[in-house]
């Protein structure tokens, strides 16, 4: 039976709810050999700063239990270079970009928006005030509603574009930012970035990232993100946008249940770069399946 | 679609990732492996290049896949793995027919030898696996490597009766139990003075290692290429996990811009 | 080489620093069969309260990757049930006791602490304000710094007997109910309970548990309890028990490292009853290995 | 140390848990496979007992052994497996030489048929591991049972054969496949209008039968046991996760008060 996978996010309508998570896929350009990445929802990009950042010593990664700590420290070539080399090849091929935006004050968040207000190709941007990998900005913004709903505003102002805020695991109640994102004009939320973790060796008793702690991704964290994700889609009624240990198209419906729009698939492109287009297809032939759209099953968990 | 490359991928044969099932695992002493794989078609890889590979039914944990040098290309590609962790443990206890995920080939493999150069291969431990599949392709350009090779002791020098048959193979030992008592540089000591530096070293084994090949390389004017060693999120440029120290600040990545890459152009000491 | 298996908490000497985590060892009676629970360092027993609990409908679990999701609901035969029928036979063993005390008011935990005093063979009160599975009480408790520390206080002052509390993963910062615990009394901290979790079955729309959510345990939480670990233990001055996702030597040594004083095991019992024999054994053989006394581990790692 | 029993554990022979080799696998239709291990010393175990098994080699994930009803006791056990997931999946994909971590017996068998009552086994699907335990031990004391064997189809009747080797079997499939047309009920119906209800019933299947079931035996007069189905994470009353309701209020614990408790001791409204 028919299923149509478009979902609306706010102003914005997507080719279907199946988008990559930012840090996860690079600038897009990496996957080309393996899938046609335009038939995706989109992609978050890798986090923008003003500045090129060459990042965090190594070593950035470890392993653990159906997931893995990162401190990459959001290594990017800054948001002119994204520009000049990324962007015209990313719009040429068709390709729906999420700009994910990284700084550290309000005043270079709305700097970084208005930079790309010129730029064509870009369907929206992702505000990180959640990374747990720099010792400014990032998680400090999105602990604290003030914060979060001052920053939220300032890039709203900034831009023209639909704004999404990701939200961070470690706020104590993560309902509470996201209505305080939500009354500042957010068009859409994101949950949930990583959530910080440490990881030691016994025999050399040093940690195993040279940040000391980093970010927990993958399959170990979802039953965490869900959990999150439903309680940021009961308190507010902007779309949103589900993360989190996604590598299936089963994973992914679990989210839309909960009440995500949409979803991000992230750790799962290491393990296998053409996960995002497996889980969309799953998720297609489940809804062909029951004879449904994508977007009439969001929210529809009997919880 | 037609896979596209990306603007700025270094040339050479697209990676694809496919499932392959293991044709054959052969132990090497007693914890080395040599695994074979069958692809349903050639793959096509340069020595220096490297696979990420995984059990297709290993789940969620252990998560990521595992960067493995190749020993050499076709259809039944093979690799080396030393048992260090638990994925190589799961690597070293599979069984013909298993199914893993093969992703390859990825990375830059070692670039030319000049040809008033002689290739040196320096070797630690299983180091050797991108150095045989170079040593085999130079063997058969009819270019002669001499290969350096080096261990704690007679056992961590697997796979040195292959090198043998294709480089003329020089051994030292730390206990003394093959070759030359000592480490390996002590062979490259000997090579560089013989050769006035007129060498092109390339590099594998242990950071240690490369780093003191490196060192002696510059002062002796010869060229030093090495394989850079990181922990690997992806394997092609996606995640930005395997950053190695470049000299004069911010990072290389080895599986973009490496594995193999100029000796010169690592910081060894950051 | 020697090593010395004991360590200290507070005014109490542990045979060793392996205990087990409350509600996944029963009444400690249980594993009589598989090895000797008088080894231990001690054992945490399921959540005791003032009268017995039936806990909550099934399902009650369900499994996820590298972990399980739990909402037993403290079900538990109550303080006197307990005091009549388990308690002796643990006395009688030399088990060394742990009792782990939970309500819902202030008063009741004090009523509980009381209750026992006159009981012997109970070495401290583990009190547990951080059960994600219970309507009231638990987690209320432990997500708030005054809330914690009067809790703390209460039970200090009924009760001669050492008063460890057990925090909970979701307050936002864990370090600063640490700190009020300590300076309400506490005589040591243990971290971390379960995090919350969700999750549903993509095919019935329903919840994978009655309760909808569950507390994460197991291996993928070890990360994010080692770094609360480490925040908690830098915080404060008095010890520290570690918990999370700790099934063998090397992870209970990560524990240690990072500042923890013992170590409990918990959901890795189910997966082998031996588990925290193992654990204890592995530990000795790295520290005769090392020459080293397993107390001398705490706080090493180059953090 | 000598194993001590807990206070308030049932008799029976004593729960060990132990790694052991799987001696073979067979399937049996297309998604059934009995798995036979090979232990140390022989297993003791009463029909309707359990086991809780586990690939050693899983690593972390699958984290929790799976809830295995003995097929037969002895020095080479077996367990009839139904893939459902992803650790029934793996189970069905082992090779023999495979090590599993094997806990076993645990729970509560069948009680004993009174000897006025004939018994009368109720099988729906993968349910009728334990009861051919139970008909096998029947018959070897010479009592005669009855088997009722009810599935959708007749691709999901594992094991009829041996069944109906020690049982006089009837068979109820819900597309006509084999036996006669409709659920296990008809026949149970039957069996209970024939005997005037002088019959104890041992029932082994999904939810909803037993609860029908037990519910016509309450009505006439019968005996009635059933086999509990339920989510396990220790398997021998260390979690308190497997609770079934209990008629009257509160909850039975499957693992260590079943699984096989009077059917009308459960709630099956709950
Ligand atoms: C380009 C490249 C080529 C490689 N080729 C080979 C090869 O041909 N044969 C072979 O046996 N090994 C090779 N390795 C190393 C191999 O990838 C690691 O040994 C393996 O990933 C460890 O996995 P594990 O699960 O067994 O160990 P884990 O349990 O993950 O780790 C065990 C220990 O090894 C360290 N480690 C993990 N990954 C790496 C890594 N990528 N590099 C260095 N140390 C690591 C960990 O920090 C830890 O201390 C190569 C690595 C790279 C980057
Ligand atoms: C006492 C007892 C005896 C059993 N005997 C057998 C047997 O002889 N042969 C056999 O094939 N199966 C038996 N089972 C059921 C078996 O344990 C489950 O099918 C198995 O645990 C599922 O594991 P999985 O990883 O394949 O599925 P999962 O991926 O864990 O789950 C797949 C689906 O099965 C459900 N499920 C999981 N565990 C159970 C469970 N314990 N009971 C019911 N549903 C469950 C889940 O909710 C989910 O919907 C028995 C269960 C119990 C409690
Ligand atoms: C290596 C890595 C790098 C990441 N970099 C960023 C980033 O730059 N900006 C950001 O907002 N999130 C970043 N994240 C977080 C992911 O976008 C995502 O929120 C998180 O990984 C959880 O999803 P997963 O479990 O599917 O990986 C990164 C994650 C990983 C693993
Ligand atoms: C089934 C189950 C029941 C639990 N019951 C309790 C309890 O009654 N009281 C308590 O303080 N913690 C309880 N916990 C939490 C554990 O003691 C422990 O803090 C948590 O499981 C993390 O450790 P682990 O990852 O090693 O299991 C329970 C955990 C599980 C899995
Ligand atoms: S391993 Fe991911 S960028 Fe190199
Ligand atoms: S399965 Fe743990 S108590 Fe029954």
């Amino acid at each position: 039976m028919a299923c149509d996978p478009r979902v609306t996010l706010g102003p914005l309508v997507l080719r279907n709810p199946v988008l990559t998570a930012s840090g996860t896929f690079g600038y897009g350009l990496e996957f080309e050999p393996y899938f046609d990445v335009a038939s995706l929802g989109g992609i978050c990009t890798k986090g923008l700063s003003l500045l090129p950042r060459v990042g965090n010593p190594p070593p950035r990664l470890c392993e653990t239990a159906s997931g893995m700590l990162n401190a990459i420290g959001l290594a990017n070539v800054g948001v002119d270079a994204f520009c000049a080399d990324k962007l015209p090849h990313l719009r040429a091929r068709g390709i729906t970009v999420i700009a994910n935006l990284f700084a550290t004050s309000v005043e270079d968040f709305a700097a970084l928006a208005r930079r790309l207000e010129s730029e064509e190709g870009i369907a929206a941007l992702e505000v990180n005030i959640s990374c747990p990998n720099v010792d400014k900005g990032g998680i400090a913004f999105g602990v604290d509603p003030v914060m979060a709903a001052t920053v939220t505003a300032a890039v709203k102002k900034a831009s023209r574009r639909p704004v999404w805020i990701k939200l961070s695991p470690e706020a104590g109640r993560i309902a509470e930012i996201a209505c305080a994102c939500e009354e500042a004009g957010a068009d859409a939320l994101c949950a949930i970035n990583t959530i910080r973790g440490l990881a030691v060796d016994p025999e050399t008793w040093e940690p195993r990232l040279a940040n000391r702690t980093g970010g927990l991704s993958g399959p170990a964290i979802k039953p965490i993100a869900l959990r999150m994700v439903w309680e940021v889609a009961r308190a507010v009624k902007i779309p949103v946008v589900g993360i989190g240990g996604i590598a299936s198209a089963d994973d992914a419906i679990e989210f839309l249940l909960v009440g995500a729009s949409a979803v991000q698939v992230g750790s799962a492109s290491f393990r296998d770069p053409c996960a995002p287009r497996e889980v969309l297809e799953g998720m297609l032939r489940y809804g062909e399946r029951r004879g449904m759209n994508l977007r009439d099953l969001v929210g529809k968990a009997r919880l | 679609m037609e896979p596209s490359r990306a603007p700025d991928c270094h040339g050479g044969p697209l990676a694809r990732q496919l499932v392959a099932p293991l044709l054959r695992r052969e132990a090497v002493g007693s914890t080395h492996h040599v695994l074979t794989f069958e692809l349903d078609r050639p793959l096509e890889a340069e020595p220096g290049q490297f696979a990420m590979v995984r059990g297709a039914a290993w789940g969620s944990s252990p998560f990521l896949p595992r960067p493995m040098s190749l020993l050499e290309a076709g259809k039944t590609p093979s690799i080396l793995v030393k048992v260090v962790g638990e994925g190589t443990r799961r690597l070293a206890t599979a069984s013909p027919g298993e199914l893993f995920t093969f992703h390859a080939p990825l990375g830059r493999g070692w670039s030319p030898c000049p040809a008033d150069r002689t290739p040196v291969l320096v070797a630690g431990g299983v180091g050797v696996c991108p150095l045989l599949f170079l040593a085999r392709s130079l063997a058969s350009l009819g270019r002669e490597p001499i290969a350096l090779y080096g261990g704690r002791t007679a056992c961590e020098l697997p796979l040195d009766g292959a090198l043998g048959r294709v480089a003329e193979l020089r051994i030292a030992t730390e206990d003394g139990s093959s070759g030359e008592t000592g480490l390996v540089t002590r062979l490259l000591e000997q090579v560089l003075r013989d050769t006035n530096g007129r060498v092109k070293a390339f590099v594998c084994g242990p950071r240690r290692m490369m780093a003191a090949v490196a060192g002696m390389c510059r002062d002796a004017g010869a060229l030093c290429e090495v394989s850079l060693e990181a922990v690997m999120g992806c394997g092609f440029g996606a995640c930005l996990g395997c950053a190695v120290p470049r000299a004069g600040g911010g990072y290389l990545y080895a599986c973009s811009q490496g594995p193999c890459v100029d000796g010169f152009a690592v910081d060894w000491g950051r």
